[in-house]
């Protein structure tokens, strides 16, 4: 693993934000981005990103290439709640192994666009279409989990359950009917689109990620304490499926013939953990599920180890591969 | 003034649509809703949901005559049982206008 | 502590700045105000202020001794006769500090 | 009707992202926009128009021509709604007429700045002091709708009517005093200022504006619904009133000579109908009429129909009768 | 439905670390918080807090057990004597589900 | 007094849009920044002045010069409540003079970060350094402060006071934590950091700190009013104190040898009183004080002092002297 990428990725200032906040906790700080400036924050990243992705798409095109990467992303998406949820099942009940099986399946929209700051630094090129890819795995995972918990799970007590709600907010929940209308904007506006709004989706993106990642230090630190609760188990869960999604994410992606930067924000969307979208569409379909499980779990550890450590290894890896 | 029943609720605000309809549906002539409240209970604390709203609760307040109440109560129970939350029921006197 | 009178009201946040002035011409000692508060009564939904102000609600508490409370309520019925709003009156013991 | 223009209006970064803001509400999806965000934004927009107007009028100077134009603009806010009023007496109470006159009487900012951009894209200039006649607008249809509710209605019930709290609100309300106060301080501070200021509010403008008109599509997808009682006499009113009041504006504007930009900024003006100054001015004046006919009216009805049908049909309009 | 006591606490937003901290040594089985609470008392105006939240209020509500009450006032007394605040108690029915 | 300098200060956008905001409240509109809004653009502020400080110590380097300056940065914040505080003990009780004392030896960070935006208007340059002076300057007049009270105060009723919690807030307080952790970013991510952020940071600098003087316009306005209570004596020392500060501060200034921006911001720290993390430390830690007195005579009194007339007197002096 070369120790330059680990150094830069470090003195990166969203990551150094990122410590900071964490900092402020760790020191009883009262600094806090107050609600909902989070949220706003949250949008705006998804916004631009979209944006971003559907000028690349206008830019370069579809071509089969891309049409094989998006359903690679997809099986994937579908795949690891699977093997997620039989090695959870060893130590919890049905709807916990199943919403954090949604959880690990589906994808970080912060940590991609945290992705996308690493490759802009090293000025390693990806194609806008994974914005797409993105937008495409954050839903199957859900339906995936749904599935095994209700064939699964014997206590359906009273209220009704709507599968037309599941997947209403399976695909079109705020964050992927976001990504993908600025996407599409983004591939209609085309050119002079691109133009007129490039200072407000590029220039301030960098500033604007470091006051989100100074936020997410301050959650991400809070919400740890809770995981004292969750024991080793689900911590180790938390490093060892991102590797383990890494390590099959990695050998897809040169099989498909996908450039070292593409390959690399594939490899980050199957090692990552969703905290926006998927806690939201579990507590209405697995209600009987611990929030205080999944949400901890994805946000204090696997978001900082992706990161931290994540995205300078598998860079590392990818680069030894590839050349 | 007249006698009424004041119902308070503190509810997960993801169960807030679910939880206004099933007033409707009992026919309460109006209610009030907080959202932004946080809170502790049997299920933890619940420190307000920002990114991820599932630690967000809302106050819901509804007034009803004394001989609706039993059907309110009765409407909403199973959501509370299911979803966790508090509900309250105490004596006031409703302003006429 | 002492037994008062708890009056809350629940109003346009429009009417806010005359039923808080209202209050203080009947000589309360003090309220509580809860802004962003949205609901439904008889004016349909009011589903809360953003843009445009005009739909949402404020909640106002204000605590009172027994024999103030006609003044109060007499004070304050006109604003809630014309623009909408309910006012609930309940018994409660005032913790003496 | 020039259908490159159509065309290029649809396909406009703002305009499709209120569109996305239409579709999330038809899906249902829990896309929104937190508060206080939506007003932030359009203080923003407010404050970024107003500065633009004024180092536009501090470039250019105030010549005769102007003073002329502000003071059509200022009979046009007049009259309208009195022909408004007449029109909708036929249907409504006093107080519900006079409500809706003052709203289409007065003018929308945002319908205005969408319109700066629809010119922008197609570079066609328009002058600063338009941003003035806009300012000068929004009041005069609140002072003479309550004239006329107060000369027509018998039920004065109870609270004490102040003239001199009309006159405020109608002259100090938030929009008016913030487009003012911006466009003076555009011109006091001239070249240096304007270039100081320039990144802000003119570099990241369209981006702000794309993300406010994805909230105005969902609120106004939102307020649809409320329309449904009101019938179709006042959503075809939503329409109507404004093509009659393009048709009185168009030929105003060629009498008064003015360039082919700015005369369309007088007729998107004239067209607007308000929904953030009127509804407050008239929650305080005139308590009888009720809210949910005039706000979805102009929100819901008038404003998409002037930024998408609107603004090409008055600009071909105007570019047939100028050429 | 069991009957149960309703306290209600109005306190500087700066003291609801400390209050929560006093309501879980007393044995609260939870409560809820609403914060951005405005209002006036014998200190005067307090508009609420931004850029110093020194004039912002809480809205704290723990429901308990008739016995308990004594138990919490007695823990809370202290603060609210010290840096201000209002408590007040009341009836109320809580539904069990 | 250089007449330029005046007229040049008022012109300053920044400046005009303070005097919007107080024109707001004297014609009683209702135009307001909703919170959280003026909360996170103070946060910005105080995130991007520290990155440029960083950036600017990252080029600069730290020499001797540098620690003298701080180190009598640390000296004046400490000494100016000892004399604040028996000043005022000839009219107040100890508790309301400690905390005053408090205010006035602490600085105001949106003063600094004006002062800044004045002298780049006069293009005038100062050290990144001053950023740490600034941040070094906040806590220190907080603890004298409380152990004076301590010393000097017998009515300790009840609750334990605590010195850990003390030193935590006055050393780790959200905005002294933001501008020293933004410093120390600027520092490590050096020059490509700069870059990446320059247009978040810098760009729209001056359009933001526009909209945040507005707000402190508008609050200013309205705290004003309580200082009626205050008297004559308070209002008086809000603006003699500052004089006196600067008086000491010049010379010393002079003395180390400062340059002439790097004087005029030393200057306007130890005229400057905190109106953001004094109050908040203390409520906690002299909660018998009252907050309507020293609250608004910094916010009300000294702030707009400072800004208006402070700056261009202060710079006047400064360029007498050192020329
Ligand atoms: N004893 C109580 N007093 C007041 N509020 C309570 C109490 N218990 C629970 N709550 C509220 O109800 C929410 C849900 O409670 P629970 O379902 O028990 O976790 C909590 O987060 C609190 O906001
Ligand atoms: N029965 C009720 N219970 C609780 N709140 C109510 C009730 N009826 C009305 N309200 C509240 O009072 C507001 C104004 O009511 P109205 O003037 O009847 O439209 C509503 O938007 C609700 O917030
Ligand atoms: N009579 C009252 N009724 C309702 N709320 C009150 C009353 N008196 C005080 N309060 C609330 O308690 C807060 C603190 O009161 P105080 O400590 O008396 O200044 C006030 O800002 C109000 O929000
Ligand atoms: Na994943
Ligand atoms: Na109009
Ligand atoms: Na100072």
């Amino acid at each position: 693993m070369d120790a330059n990428l680990v150094i830069g990725n470090f003195l990166n200032p969203p990551i150094l934000f990122f410590f900071l906040g964490v900092l402020a906790v760790s020191v009883r700080s009262d600094l806090e981005i107050p609600p909902p400036i989070p949220k706003i924050l949250s949008l705006y990243l998804l916004f631009a990103i979209g944006l971003k992705g559907g000028v690349g798409i206008a830019a370069s095109g579809l071509q089969l290439q891309v049409a094989i990467t998006l359903a690679a992303a997809t099986v994937m998406a579908s795949v690891v709640p699977l093997y997620a949820f039989f090695i959870l099942r060893r130590k919890l009940s049905v709807a916990d192994a199943a919403a954090i099986a949604a959880t690990y399946g589906s994808v970080s929209a912060v940590t991609f666009i945290t992705a996308t700051a690493f490759l802009d630094k090293l000025s390693i090129p990806y194609g806008g279409y994974m914005v797409a890819a993105m937008a495409l795995m954050e839903s199957p995972a859900i339906i995936v989990a749904v599935v095994l918990y209700r064939l699964r799970s014997s206590d359906r007590s009273g209220f009704a359950f709507s599968w037309s709600e599941l997947w209403r907010d399976a695909f079109f929940n705020g964050s992927v009917l976001l990504i993908m209308g600025s996407l599409v904007i983004g591939i209609l506006s085309g050119e002079a689109g691109a133009k007129a709004l490039k200072p407000f989706t590029t220039d301030i993106f960098t500033g604007v990620l470091c006051f989100f990642l100074l936020d997410m230090g301050i959650v991400a630190a809070k919400r740890l304490g809770d995981l004292k609760k969750a024991g080793v188990f689900l911590a180790g869960f938390g490093i060892l499926l991102p590797l383990v999604n890494a390590t099959i994410a990695i050998p897809l992606a040169y099989a498909l013939g996908l450039s070292q930067g593409d390959a690399f924000m594939f490899t980050i969307l199957c090692a990552s953990a969703s905290y926006i979208a998927v806690p939201a569409a579990m507590r209405l379909s697995i209600p009987e599920a611990n929030p205080s499980l999944y949400v901890p779990m994805s946000l204090a550890i696997t978001f900082p180890f992706n990161i931290i450590a994540g995205m300078p290894l598998y860079l590392a890896v990818i680069n030894r591969i590839w050349s | 003034m007249i006698p009424v029943k004041k119902i308070e609720i503190i509810i997960d605000e993801f169960e807030l649509p679910s939880l206004l309809n099933l007033l409707d549906q009992a026919g309460v002539s109006g209610y009030t809703v907080i959202k932004d409240a946080t809170g502790k209970g049997d299920r933890g604390v619940r420190s307000g949901g920002d990114l991820t709203r599932v630690f967000a609760n809302s106050y819901v307040l509804t007034v009803c005559p004394e001989d609706k109440l039993d059907l309110i109560v009765e409407t909403i129970r199973p959501i509370l049982k299911q979803r966790g939350g508090v509900c309250l029921v105490s004596e006031a006197q409703w302003l006429i206008h």
